[in-house]
């Protein structure tokens, strides 16, 4: 069954399709993100207090492989299929970094399902945030048509991307919430734990009435982008299903794994790629990413990438 | 009272600018800039400010001519192409006009 | 005695007119209407989906005459005041239709004092935001002084009305609660229903500042709509407790149905008056609905019809 | 560098007008136009934005002189009488005038 | 359409300002005035407008000449001293001049 | 140890520090002051309902005069180091004044620590909100350079120091609460007490940020004055204490009261200095109370107070 939380992403939908003069205030939308940005970090940051950290050190370097292998992924069917080169770059930035929203209504479905997953898959979160977008972009410079007049800023690029809202406020978190520990945040509880699923509702609300509004950019991006952004999130699945048996996660790790592998950013991603990748449409990548991958993931991607992830364990015995 | 003529010159374009041009205006000599947030449509279609990526900024700067021209110029061949972006100028007066000379 | 909320729209009233620099941001403002819309009809869906509706389906017609005859009382009165014929009808639209906030001031009063009513008030809430409206531009327009430079764009003017930012959320969050149910809506129960008074305050706080800056309208608007603005209301519940005793409502229900009655809308109301009515003097309204009618009711109203019902209760029965 | 002499219309008026005024803009042949929320006061007393009835627009729009012409025939006649507004225009000078010409 | 010439006053400044601005300009007979808020930087340095001592605002004022250099002079013999501010002015033009004249 | 919210005041330190992207709409950092001052009225207010408020008149004086007193030593001291009249006039009155922030962190700390304190404290915050201001404003035109030109219009200024959002939110909630009482209060708990330090993280997240972007001013300030910002509050606490002593305040009052006097206001005080004193340099006032004192306050002020205070104590018997 879906949880309810999705039924005020389909609520923003439907208002926006229908061209009701529903509008969330720009700065509702940014105070929304950055609590849950900060609230993700600190719940995971105080998981991470109660682990040996260091055991989880080599599973890092799968985490970090696991966002190139999915842009590399993206950006060679994107080019099969006749996409241009700065654009396949771009969305396939977008498909290696992750979606925290998605990840949030993923780990509520197995906290709902009372379904176990390890402590540090907010970590994962954040590890997953950065290299996908680092491929993508470098997908655009290092493969893309020789272009001497506009050679790569990275000192800014790397800026924007380590630097943004997005990672500085997940990592934040995650280190206050690790030095404070269960005990240190107990009376934040009521703001940044309770009310974490009410805060979700509204903006998932405000995701809805955005994502219907790109709806318009599929006729420009063709069925062939549509196709894609419903294929890549199934098989960011199963290459995630993939490495999280290899890494030993238990099933309800699995399914998160492969649920950060199947989601596309719209928070870090965007703003990094309009900067590193000019020439490439954003329209493109945000209508792809927020349009279909996320509605789809909501919807349908959760429960398969959870029964993926039990096939998976059942197969590996 | 006396005002001296001086360009103002506007520029309206996606809020992902906002920081490149800010330190654009200044390398090319202007003293300063006035920023705020806006909306709106044009070719590339309605940017309604609903979201992050979906906002846009109305710069203004004051300036003499040749700083005005090193913008419009700047912007023209760094940005036109692939952003969202309008630019004018005007002729307008200000007092202290030393305020907005050559730096 | 009075309830606390109340405090806080005192206290705005008095900030706004010893000339405080206290003002409450934009999207504040939006942001808090927005909540108690969703979390108004959510909590109404939650109740009714305990309900089997089909047996209110012969009240829904009740009420979307009562709005109706609400607004023609109105009318009718203010054109015995020789108000002109265009501000008659956009007056009327206000109080045909109805103040989500004084609806959840009564029924936060109904529950402090342990008296029950029906479930589907929220419904009947949401069923009286719109005839009322409709009624004032017909009146306008129909009746008014035949002016042929400017028929009625029906069109637009419907979609303002049945897709403004109020009724979208009442209705949305009335079947997110609906399909929900209570069980679903646990989890965000912290946010949607711990904070919900809370939330009321600030609005109420706003919404003091917001009245006490239109009594400047009462020296336009004269004696006669000053008294208007505190004899309608009372008129305006005595319909509503005719109404809910024909419908068989229970005392808690009847007081909430009078409250419906004496309100006068604030939120979809004046957007809609602006377009379809654009000859009327929008600060009439406001200054009747917002600066008398709407701390009338708070204040008296309230206690007023709780009494009232009770009396009717006690003839009738 | 040279820039292309174009009319600058700037609209100030009630928030409830920027959904009409927009399709009006756009049908009366502008290509684009700039919104900023904003607060006053004038003719129809303060309007200090502190709450949805009370809140202004400012839009510009940037047009040849026949759009200009036809933006302020439309505007007055069918919103000066009834809403707060306030109109001007301004000679301004853009690069690209194709983008402002007739669509 | 024929519009009247008038002038065009443009005040932007520390958000601190907003409200002796706004009676001062009335009082030197400005019928009315445009502010929208504002962030941008200059002499006195950058005002990002992140928190409530840092913002600046835009004030837009259309009024008659002699208005327009009674403004000049009080802010200038008011502000220019200890306040970040800038100011300019633009002829533009308007329908209704009256609207604008003095008052 | 450490307070974990003041650990958010570190992570907006560090990100501006780094020139991360992070930035907190305006209009939320509004909102949650706005929420700060009531709730700390509201919860100030509910206490002292509980007291016999008569008792506490003689302390009023004391109160009163300590504000005073600070601003004069600040500005004796800042007049020794040479700084400008105007400047010293500013900043003292900033000093004079005091820091909601800092009280509310330090009967946070307080609390969690179990030591108790007299209701009445939150009171003593509003009433040494306004004399060192005053004083600041006096010492400025009364002592200042004889500038015929400039005379205090001191109407428009009272009014602001009196009827700016600070002043009218503690107040009023100190009203509100004094008159709904802890019952009346109960059904806002969730919203005005449970939530209050989740808020308190999120406004030092946006104070760290603002901070840090002060630290520039530090330069210009020249070492005197940022000597002078670490020295102040200690001065400022014992001034304090001993006041507290003399008043027959409890040992956690005592600490409360140090850092009152210990603190600079950073919301009443820039606004009314802007305009009152125009000639002083704004930057060198907020350089010194909120990148310095108020940090200083945070790290190791609280403890030093609190430490003081049982000093004071143990040895005055
Ligand atoms: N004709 C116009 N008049 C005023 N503003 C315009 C016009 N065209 C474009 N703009 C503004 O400039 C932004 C970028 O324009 P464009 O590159 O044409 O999409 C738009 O989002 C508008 O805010
Ligand atoms: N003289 C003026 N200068 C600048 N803006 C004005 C002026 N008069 C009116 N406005 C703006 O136009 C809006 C509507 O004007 P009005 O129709 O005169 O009430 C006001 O709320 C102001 O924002
Ligand atoms: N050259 C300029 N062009 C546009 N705006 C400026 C310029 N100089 C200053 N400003 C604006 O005026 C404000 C005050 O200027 P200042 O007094 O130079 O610090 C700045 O914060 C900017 O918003
Ligand atoms: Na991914
Ligand atoms: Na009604
Ligand atoms: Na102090």
């Amino acid at each position: 069954m879906l949880d309810t939380v999705v039924l005020f992403f389909a609520l923003g939908f439907a208002a926006r399709l229908a061209k009701s003069e529903l509008k969330l205030p720009a700065p509702l939308y940014e105070a929304l993100s950055i609590y849950l940005l900060l609230a993700i970090g600190l719940k995971g940051g105080a998981e991470l207090a109660k682990q040996n950290v260091l055991t989880v050190l080599p599973q890092v370097g799968a985490v970090l492989l696991l966002g190139v292998f999915t842009a590399l992924l993206a950006f060679a069917l994107l080019r099969a299929g006749r996409i241009a080169h700065a654009d396949a770059a771009a969305i396939a930035g977008h498909y290696g970094s992750v979606s925290v929203v998605t990840f949030a209504v993923a780990s509520n479905t197995l906290v709902s399902q009372g379904i176990d997953f390890e402590a540090v898959m907010p970590l994962f979160l954040v590890l997953m945030e950065v290299p996908g977008i680092v491929a993508g972009i470098l997908l655009a410079r290092l493969l893309g048509p020789r272009d001497a007049s506009t050679p790569v800023a990275w000192g800014p690029l790397l800026h924007e991307v380590f630097l943004g809202k997005g990672l500085v406020l997940l990592v934040g978190g995650l280190l206050i919430g690790w030095v404070a520990g269960s005990d240190g945040l107990a009376p934040m509880k009521p703001f940044f734990g309770d009310l974490f699923k009410g805060t979700l509702c509204l903006f998932l609300l405000e995701m809805g009435l955005v994502a219907a509004g790109q709806i318009g950019g599929l006729k420009r991006g063709g069925l062939f982008l549509a196709g894609f952004a419903i294929v890549m999130p199934l098989l960011g699945a199963m290459m995630g299903t993939a490495f999280a048996l290899m890494m030993g996660l238990s099933v309800g790790g699995t399914m998160l794994l492969a649920t950060l592998a199947a989601s596309a950013s719209y928070i870090a991603a965007p703003a990094a790629m309009r900067i590193a990748i000019p020439e490439a449409s954003p329209g493109l990548s945000i209508t792809c990413a927020l349009a279909i991958t996320f509605p789809f993931n909501l919807l349908a991607g959760i429960p398969i990438y959870l029964w993926m992830a039990r096939l998976a364990h059942s197969m590996a015995g | 009272m006396n005002t001296h003529p001086i360009k103002l010159v506007v520029l309206v374009c996606e809020a992902a600018l906002e920081k490149p041009l800010c330190a654009d205006v200044k390398r090319l000599g202007a003293r300063g800039y006035t920023v705020v947030d806006a909306r709106g449509a044009g070719r590339r279609g309605e940017r309604d400010g609903s979201w992050d990526e979906d906002r846009s900024i109305r710069m203004e700067v004051l300036c003499d001519a040749p700083t005005a021209d090193a913008i419009l110029n700047h912007v023209q061949a760094a940005y036109f192409r692939n952003y969202a972006m309008t630019v004018y100028t005007a002729d307008i007066g200000v007092l202290r006009p030393e305020k907005f000379g050559p730096s």
